[in-house]
């Protein structure tokens, strides 16, 4: 596409999220000081509404598409997909968030002030169409994430999960970095369009380089989205952050590495597809099959979602295998259902979990059916939606990405793929056996009542769930119309 | 506003209002649930009433788009076959209600809600005419399955609930990935259309396509039926199951197996089907020696009546394996038999859990000097389980064993013992139950049927006469559906398979 | 003087940073140390973009090179901040001594 | 003509009976029970008249009852001769025993269901007899034997009761599985089940074929008759009130293998050895119950074992050819065996129950009237000269020493020991001296009397009414065989020979027995324990089954096998994710080690892969 060097003022609307963002960002760290007051009310309330800004603001962007800032951003049907749903799960986030904060009596403007920080990290990478860009969005989101990690000042397992993922998350942005120096040399750019160019084109480099540099970064984005074999930092992360950033770790971050995945995957690196197939390949089976079998015998709870996100990192996977637009499309509305059922399934346990988060095992979910019917059921949604039955969107998530990897005769990874799904129902089964099949015990005996703002979280994600699972066309069109990376 | 939609809509329709019904009186959610499960079975008689009878193809139709890309549609018809079935799902559900209307004291109105919806997702497995929809069905009616299980049953529910959750997952999934493949071969899922392009050949499978093709299905199939070996989820899940779980599970739930092989598995993949004949039919004939021995010696009545459905579903796999007129009508006739006799069985049992509390045979004796009507409702249905004539067993056992003599006489000689054995478990349950001194235990729980029992014990020993003395009635159309089936079985054959094999004995008979 | 030396040099010396950062970053216990690594690692990483802004007479690959510093610098401040309130909360700077949660 | 009111009568009786009963006073459940049984009775007389001579079979259509694919069963009623001596028979000794069951079931619980029982039986025998096809035969032929099931454990509070009930039902669907196989061949040979069309394709048809399904209906009439191997039920089944001994298990139902053989002559004739096989099956089966029969000492088990034997008899003129001769004995047979047992229940009457001839005698001067019905029926089995028995066992031994003499001359020792026993019954019972214990044995009242008499002229001079051979030319085959006298005097002297025996040894030297008994120990306590037969196929058959099923299948295959595997299954997962997690082992370290590793292993495949070329 013909990109103009000069700036031009038109860009900052494709920019205007990010900037909302961190301004609001700002904003809330500096209205701290000013009103000193600790709660949660008045910057939880505000970041919702900047959220909510900023979710018109990537659809208004869509309105006049294309690149912006010599194609180092470029705002397409893909980008706003994966704005929206990082800025979708960035409110469900928050809404469970203040009675978790009160409860834990860590009401800060930080908490909200690097959320949003973060989010705006992952709507850059959203949109990014350029290595470096790609890169700074990256780290935006992960830095604000490192300390959301360990936002629980005084929690042991909290600083201990903070301290992995810092480490373990530079050391794989080393190798992602490392990879995208190679390609920088070999092509002498770092704009995925023209990348794709180069390595299609007459005169390519050396193949060596480029499969050396697809590797390293394969390893950067594999360890972000959490797939095997580097899957190996979430349980101790997502086991030990705040149960609200877990959620949010689960849901965002992972969506947004998922979406640089495709980017580079599909556009830069799509001459070369043979190669890297089979690794996708591997690493979908790999994932889905530790990730279940591990779960299988988890009894803390978070601890037992985080394997399951590893094993639906898999399924994605899957759908990245197949190197199709379908493919790429069944990705998308996958990891849109994931978040939201993903995010629902963490605000139950962030309800549940108590003073100091005490109660995280399984067996603390015994009779929640009978204190909290209305909680029940909707965790009960998303699980069903998370083992992948009919009318929800799991389900349909699962069988797009399967159809796309039939159509890419992957029969057998289909076959384990599904053998593996009937695998995983066991785990998630357990909960529901807690929430209806046993006597209430002293977790939900405890539990407080909804506050609106909970139940929202609750009902918001269950209603998206189902609808996705009834309706999914609506979602699936727009995937399937922005599937088309730009080439 | 068609009547099919109708009857599909009501049990949802119903399905809500239980939910939105208030927690605190149990009594308006049994009204409720009793008054739309009549409606809903008023609409299906209605639904029989305007059945073109001499039509073989589906009627009813409604074909709503749903989702655009991949186009899935919502495509539902009634044929001969599902016909009966719905009818035989919307019958038994007001039975159930009624059973559960003392049985059912906690958490009443999930319970109900929960009734209804798995009657929803039975109803619409048998009406589904696009193949995803018939997915979504099929999953769906497993869901409120579980539940009834999990909540209301007895003390190894647990067990039982997640094992036939997994149990049943385990196939599906095989069948998914079957259903997709169709799919990319085929273009679309409507069932029709996949069939028309067998037909016209312009789908063709390679024989080891078609032959994985068909076992994915039948897997899935089979273990809902349940075929031996895989058949023990079905004991704990019926004696670990609330009455009304236990009679919507051998009445309408196994059937979706034997539906959809019939349904499925044999027109889309015949030629696969005919080469599996004969394994599948040792396995059925193994079924039914094996189920009813296995049926003789249990301590437990529900575990008795379930492994015999364990045989009786037997005859129903043998009959759609020999390939004949016969056999399928025989097969579909048992079916509705099996559905009819077995769930008064246990309705009558679950009456009795209610009075005595328990399920043991040992713990009975003498029911008939203190209960007459209850233990004569219950030889009726013994009668009828075991075959006798002028009871609809019967006439189904008797077309299967007569279907399977003509595909391989050896096959209904085996078959026959199980008969045989039928009598002797049976037989010896009653005379153990129902005979015998009356211990002052039983005489002091044992009042006789009430008017909701015999409300719930008419209708049913009323069918089972109706079925086996005027067979014309329910046989007509299934006759249609079933020779269109064959047909099919015969015509969807993409390269060379050995006719010889079952059907040819029954054209010959036919000329 | 630089074009005395063989470019494949360059390259060869930020592999053999990479790999030592890596190695320092699997075998040393102490969390400083083991930061450092990722220090050198991102260094590597800069040496090989100057290199081949070198080689291409771009002025893009050093640009890169200085993101890369801001990033590391603010990375920097975080990982130095967590790793604080571990000292601060367990007295250590083992890592090994920081495996409350497992399997 | 409608036929179909023939059977519906009685299941009239029956559904008002059985629905009502309950409130019904005794003389009302009488009025329906024996007035629907009396009026089929008449109406079967005025269809016979009505239908004249009954030259050719007619038949009546109904309805359709199955109809699939080729296969088409109506629902069709048909007369011809045999059917209408049958008929006659069944509705004729039928309203006779319903009668006398009013006396006898006087003082008994559960009145209305018996006679609800009885309707019900008279239904489904007069359906077995009209059928016109195999599966409307077999309609029938099933609901006798629930009838059968329902009366033998009419007492169903007494265990021996039910255990007899249950044996009679299992037995007989072991002859059924025959059965419905001969009816599954036949279909799949000629393509419909309706007697018209098979007889007339049966020539044609291959001998092999024929002969199969012979054999096979042989097992079924096995059952149903009561002949080796499975006429063990038969004797249990007299745990049952005396009048069902006698109308079903003596008259009725217990012959209904006898007629639907009979009926099938068709087919044996063009299948010679399956008619070896009935004749074989049936000489065996009355020598072993006679002998038996000489040693028991229960009134009713002795004339159990007589009808085990005499329906031997018949299945020996069917099995000879000499269908009519065999159905003349049915006739006969119905007469005298049916006063044998109801002579016998006025005597248990009583005696308030007595069974034990060894607690009986001298009981001729107390119950005259009985002692004299018993001493005519016993001379009609004892083949009497003149008597009606006597004429139709001569009909049979003609033909069976026309088909093979060593048949006829085992058939005459057996007409020996059948006087013997018969008769040695009859001394026990009425002569010597009273050896219960101290009770005044009465007279039964008229409504059991009159039955018996009607009935003790019918076994004097019966054969002489109704001379079914000539009747049934029209349906069977010519047997002509030649009315020689040498066979005959021998056949009679056997029998005299037998009465005189008992004579001398019960009633004249009382002593004797014992002295064999005790002379012949072993031989003895064999017969006395019928040979042990129930006990070899308790240890033979059942015990295994029962035994195997629990142990192997269900313990073994089900819950340890299968079960075992798919619980497996669920441990081995669990046992892999329990290795997989292991990986987790909580240090950084390790995990940066799998980061590396796991970054030098994407590579190598990527090398793998071609990438890095």
């Amino acid at each position: 596409m013909p990109v103009s060097p000069m700036f031009n003022p038109g860009d900052l609307i494709c920019f205007l999220p990010e900037i909302i963002l961190t301004a609001m960002g700002t904003f809330i760290m500096v209205l701290d000081p000013l009103l000193n007051r600790r709660e949660s009310k008045v910057y939880g309330t505000l970041s919702l509404a900047t959220l909510a800004a900023a979710i018109v603001a990537a659809v208004y962007a869509y309105s006049q598409p294309g690149p912006a800032f010599g194609g180092m951003l470029i705002v397409d049907g893909f980008a706003t997909f994966f704005r929206v749903l990082v800025l979708g799960v960035g409110i469900l986030t928050i809404l469970p968030s203040f009675s978790f904060l009160r409860r834990q009596q860590a009401e800060t403007s930080e908490f909200h002030a690097l959320l949003l920080f973060s989010i705006a990290g992952q709507c850059i990478m959203a949109a990014a169409n350029d290595l470096i860009i790609i890169f700074i969005g990256l780290e935006i989101s992960s830095i604000a994430s490192y300390i959301l990690a360990g936002y629980l000042r005084d929690d042991k397992r909290a600083n201990e999960a903070a301290l992995k993922y810092f480490l373990l998350g530079s050391f794989a942005t080393g190798f992602f970095l490392y990879g995208v120096a190679l390609i920088y040399g070999e092509t002498g750019s770092i704009n995925l369009s023209v990348v794709r160019a180069v390595v299609a084109g007459p005169d390519a480099p050396l193949p060596v380089m480029v499969g050396l540099a697809a590797s390293l970064m394969f390893v950067g984005l594999a360890f972000k989205v959490s797939a095997s074999p580097f899957q190996i930092w979430a349980p101790d992360v997502y086991q030990g952050a705040p149960t609200p950033v877990t959620a949010f770790l689960s849901a965002g971050p992972k969506a947004a590495a998922f979406a640089i995945f495709l980017r580079i995957f599909m556009t830069a690196f799509a001459p070369i597809g043979e190669a890297w197939a089979p690794l996708v390949w591997a690493s979908a089976l790999l994932s889905m099959t530790i990730g279940n079998f591990a779960a299988l015998l988890q009894t803390n709870v978070k601890r037992m979602l985080a394997y399951s996100s590893i094993a639906h990192a898999g399924y994605v996977m899957v759908a990245l295998a197949s190197r199709s637009e379908i493919g790429t499309a069944a990705a998308m509305f996958y990891l849109a259902a994931y978040a939201l059922m993903n995010v629902g399934a963490f605000a139950v346990v962030s309800h549940l979990s108590g003073k100091g988060e005490q109660y995280q095992s399984i067996e603390d979910f015994a009779g929640l059916a009978q204190k909290q019917p209305l909680t029940a059921a909707m965790l009960s949604i998303f699980l069903l939606s998370l083992i992948g039955v009919p009318l929800t969107g799991g389900f349909f998530g699962k069988f797009y990405i399967f159809k796309a990897a039939l159509e890419s005769h992957l029969v057998w990874l289909t076959v384990l793929g599904l053998l593996n799904s009937a695998v995983a129902a066991y785990y998630y089964l357990r909960l529901l056996v807690m929430m209806y099949f046993r006597d209430p015990g002293d977790a939900v005996s405890a539990a407080e009542p909804l506050t609106p703002a909970l139940s929202a979280a609750l009902i918001l994600p269950a209603i998206g769930t189902l609808f996705l699972g009834i309706f999914p066309g609506w979602v699936l069109d727009f995937a399937g119309r922005s599937s088309s990376l730009v080439k | 506003m068609n009547l099919l939609l109708l009857v599909l809509a009501l049990p949802a329709a119903g399905f809500l209002i239980a939910l939105a019904l208030p927690r605190s009186s149990p009594a308006s959610s049994r009204y409720w649930a009793l008054a739309l499960s009549l409606a809903t079975f008023v609409g299906s008689l209605a639904l029989l009433g305007w059945f073109d009878r001499s039509l073989a193809g589906d009627q009813f139709t409604v074909n709503l788009p749903w989702i655009a890309s991949p186009e899935i549609r919502f495509h539902i018809a009634a044929d001969g076959v599902s016909l009966w079935l719905v009818l035989l799902s919307t019958f038994l559900t007001p039975i159930c209600v009624l059973i559960s209307w003392n049985h059912i004291q906690s958490r009443v109105k999930e319970f109900y809600a929960f009734l209804l919806l798995l009657e929803f997702g039975l109803v619409g497995v048998f009406l589904a005419q696009d193949l995803f929809l018939f997915y979504v069905f099929w999953e769906v009616s497993l869901v409120p399955m579980y539940f009834l299980i999990g909540i209301w049953g007895h003390e190894r529910r647990i067990y039982a609930a997640v094992k036939f959750f997994l149990y049943t997952m385990a196939g599906s999934v095989l069948m998914l990935a079957a259903i997709i493949y169709l799919y990319n071969r085929a273009g679309t899922f409507s069932y029709a259309a996949i069939l028309d392009q067998l037909a016209s050949g312009r789908l063709l499978f390679t024989p080891f396509e078609q032959m994985l093709l068909f076992l994915a299905f039948f897997v899935a199939f089979a273990i809902k039926v349940p075929l031996f070996p895989l058949h023990t989820w079905l004991p704990d899940a019926h004696v670990e199951a609330p009455t009304a779980g236990s009679v919507m599970l051998a009445s309408v739930m196994l059937k979706m197996g034997t539906f959809g092989i019939l349904h499925y598995a044999l027109p889309l993949f015949p030629s696969a089907a005919r080469r599996c004949a004969p394994w599948i039919a040792v396995l059925a004939i193994i079924g039914i020696i094996y189920g009813a021995l296995v049926a003789m010696v249990q301590p437990n009545m529900k575990k008795l009546v379930a492994y015999s459905s364990v045989s009786h579903l037997g005859f129903v796999v043998l009959g759609i394996f020999s390939f004949t007129q016969l056999g399928l009508d025989g097969a579909v006739y048992q079916m509705l038999n099996h559905g009819i006799t077995t769930g008064a069985l246990f309705a009558l049992v679950g009456l009795m859990y209610e009075r005595r509390h328990s399920l043991a045979i040992e713990d009975y004796g003498g029911v008939a000097t203190a209960a007459p009507w209850l233990s004569t409702a219950f030889l009726i249905a013994t009668l009828a389980s075991i075959g006798l004539p002028l009871l609809n067993n019967f006439v189904g056992e008797f077309l299967v064993l007569q279907g399977a003599a003509l595909a391989n006489f050896t096959w209904a000689a085996w078959a026959s013992l199980g008969v045989i054995l039928a009598a002797c478990y049976m037989l010896w349950m009653y005379q153990r139950v129902f005979y015998g001194e009356l211990t002052e235990k039983v005489r002091s729980h044992m009042p006789d049927l009430n008017l909701r029992e015999w409300a719930v014990v008419i209708p049913l020993i009323a069918m089972m006469v109706w079925m086996g003395v005027y067979s014309k009635s329910f046989l007509d159309p299934v006759g249609k559906t079933t020779a269109r089936v064959l047909e099919q079985t015969q015509v969807n054959v993409p390269y060379r398979v050995d006719l010889r094999m079952p059907a040819r004995t029954e054209v010959s008979r036919a000329r | 003087m630089m074009g005395q030396v063989p470019l494949s040099w360059f390259l060869m010396l930020s592999a053999v940073l990479f790999s030592l950062g890596v190695a320092g970053f699997i075998f040393r216990r102490n969390i400083i140390t083991m930061f450092m690594s990722i220090e050198l690692i991102l260094n590597a990483v800069n040496l090989t973009f100057i290199t081949f802004a070198y080689q291409r007479q771009q002025v893009a690959g050093h640009l890169l090179a200085f993101f890369v510093m801001v990033v590391a610098a603010a990375e920097a401040a975080v990982g130095l901040a967590i790793i604080l309130t571990i000292f601060k909360n367990r007295g250590t700077l083992n890592i090994d001594e920081l495996n409350s949660m497992k399997n | 003509m409608q036929l179909w009111l023939i059977p519906a009568l009685p299941l009239a009786g029956f559904l008002i009976n059985g629905l009502f009963g309950r409130r019904f006073s005794k003389g009302l459940v009488n009025t329906f029970a024996i007035g629907s049984v009396v009026l089929a009775f008449l109406w079967v007389l005025k269809t016979l008249y009505s239908l004249g001579g009954l030259p050719a079979a007619y038949t009546e259509h109904y309805f359709t009852w199955i109809q699939s694919g080729a296969l088409t069963i109506d629902c069709d009623f048909s007369v011809d001769r045999l059917t209408a001596v049958m008929l006659l028979v069944v509705t004729g000794i039928g309203s006779l025993i319903h009668i006398y069951s009013i006396g006898y079931m006087a003082h008994e619980g559960g009145y209305y269901r018996f006679f609800a029982y009885l309707n019900l039986f008279m239904f489904f025998m007069l359906t077995l007899v009209l059928a016109a096809n195999y599966l409307v035969l077999f309609v029938g032929w099933e609901g006798v034997g629930l009838c059968s099931y329902l009366l033998i454990g009419f007492y169903f509070d007494k265990k021996f009761a039910t255990d007899a009930g249950n044996k009679a039902f299992i037995v007989n669907r072991i002859g059924d599985f025959g059965f419905s196989l001969a009816v599954f061949l036949i279909f799949r040979q000629f393509g419909s089940l309706d007697f018209a069309r098979v007889f007339a394709q049966a020539p044609g048809a291959p001998v092999g074929l024929l002969t199969l399904i012979g054999v096979l209906l042989m097992v079924g009439a096995c059952g149903k008759s009561a002949q080796i191997p499975l006429y063990v039920w038969l004797p249990d089944a007299m745990a049952g009130p005396t009048p069902v001994s006698a109308l079903i298990h003596a008259a009725t139902m217990v012959t209904a293998g006898v007629y639907m053989t009979a009926r099938s002559w068709v087919i044996y004739t063009h299948a010679p050895i399956a008619m070896d096989v009935i004749a074989y099956i049936g000489i065996a089966t009355a020598f072993v119950a006679a002998t038996i029969g000489l040693a028991q000492n229960d009134i009713k088990k002795v004339f159990a074992y007589s009808t085990v034997s005499q329906l031997g008899y018949m299945f020996v003129g069917v099995g000879c050819g000499a269908f009519s001769a065999g159905i003349y004995h049915l006739m006969t047979h119905a007469f005298f065996k049916a006063l044998l047992f109801l002579g016998a229940g006025a005597v248990i009457h009583s005696l308030s129950g007595e069974q034990d001839m060894r607690k009986m005698g001298g009981l001729g001067t107390r119950i005259p009237w009985t002692c004299g019905v018993m001493f005519c029926a016993s001379l009609a089995i004892a083949g009497f000269p003149f008597t009606s028995g006597f004429l139709s066992k001569d009909a049979i031994l003609l033909a069976a020493d026309h088909r093979a003499p060593w048949i006829y001359w085992v058939g005459v020792f057996t007409a020996g020991m059948t006087a013997f026993y018969v008769f040695r019954a009859f001394f026990m019972t009425f002569f010597g001296r009273y050896r219960g214990q101290e009770h005044h044995p009465h007279e039964s009242p008229p409504v059991m009397l009159v039955p018996l008499v009607i009935l003790a002229v019918l076994s004097l001079a019966g054969g002489y009414l109704f001379k079914i051979p000539d009747f049934l030319r029209a349906v069977f085959p010519p047997n002509e065989v030649p009315e020689e006298l040498g066979p005959m005097a021998v056949a009679s002297a056997a029998g005299l020979l037998g009465i005189a025996l008992a004579y001398l040894m019960y009633v004249l030297k009382p002593g004797i027995p014992d002295s064999i008994a005790s002379g012949a120990k072993g031989l003895y306590t064999l017969v006395y324990n019928k040979y042990f037969v129930d006990e070899i196929y308790d240890w033979v058959v059942v015990k295994p089954v029962v035994g195997g099923s629990r142990l192997v299948l269900w313990k073994g295959a089900d819950v340890g096998l299968i079960d075992g595997i798919v619980n497996g299954i669920g441990a081995r997962a669990k046992g892999i994710g329990g290795v997989l997690r292991l990986a987790q082992s909580g240090n950084a370290r390790s995990y940066a080690t799998w980061v590396a590793f796991g970054s030098v292993l994407v590579i190598f495949l990527m090398a793998l892969a071609g990438g890095l070329r």
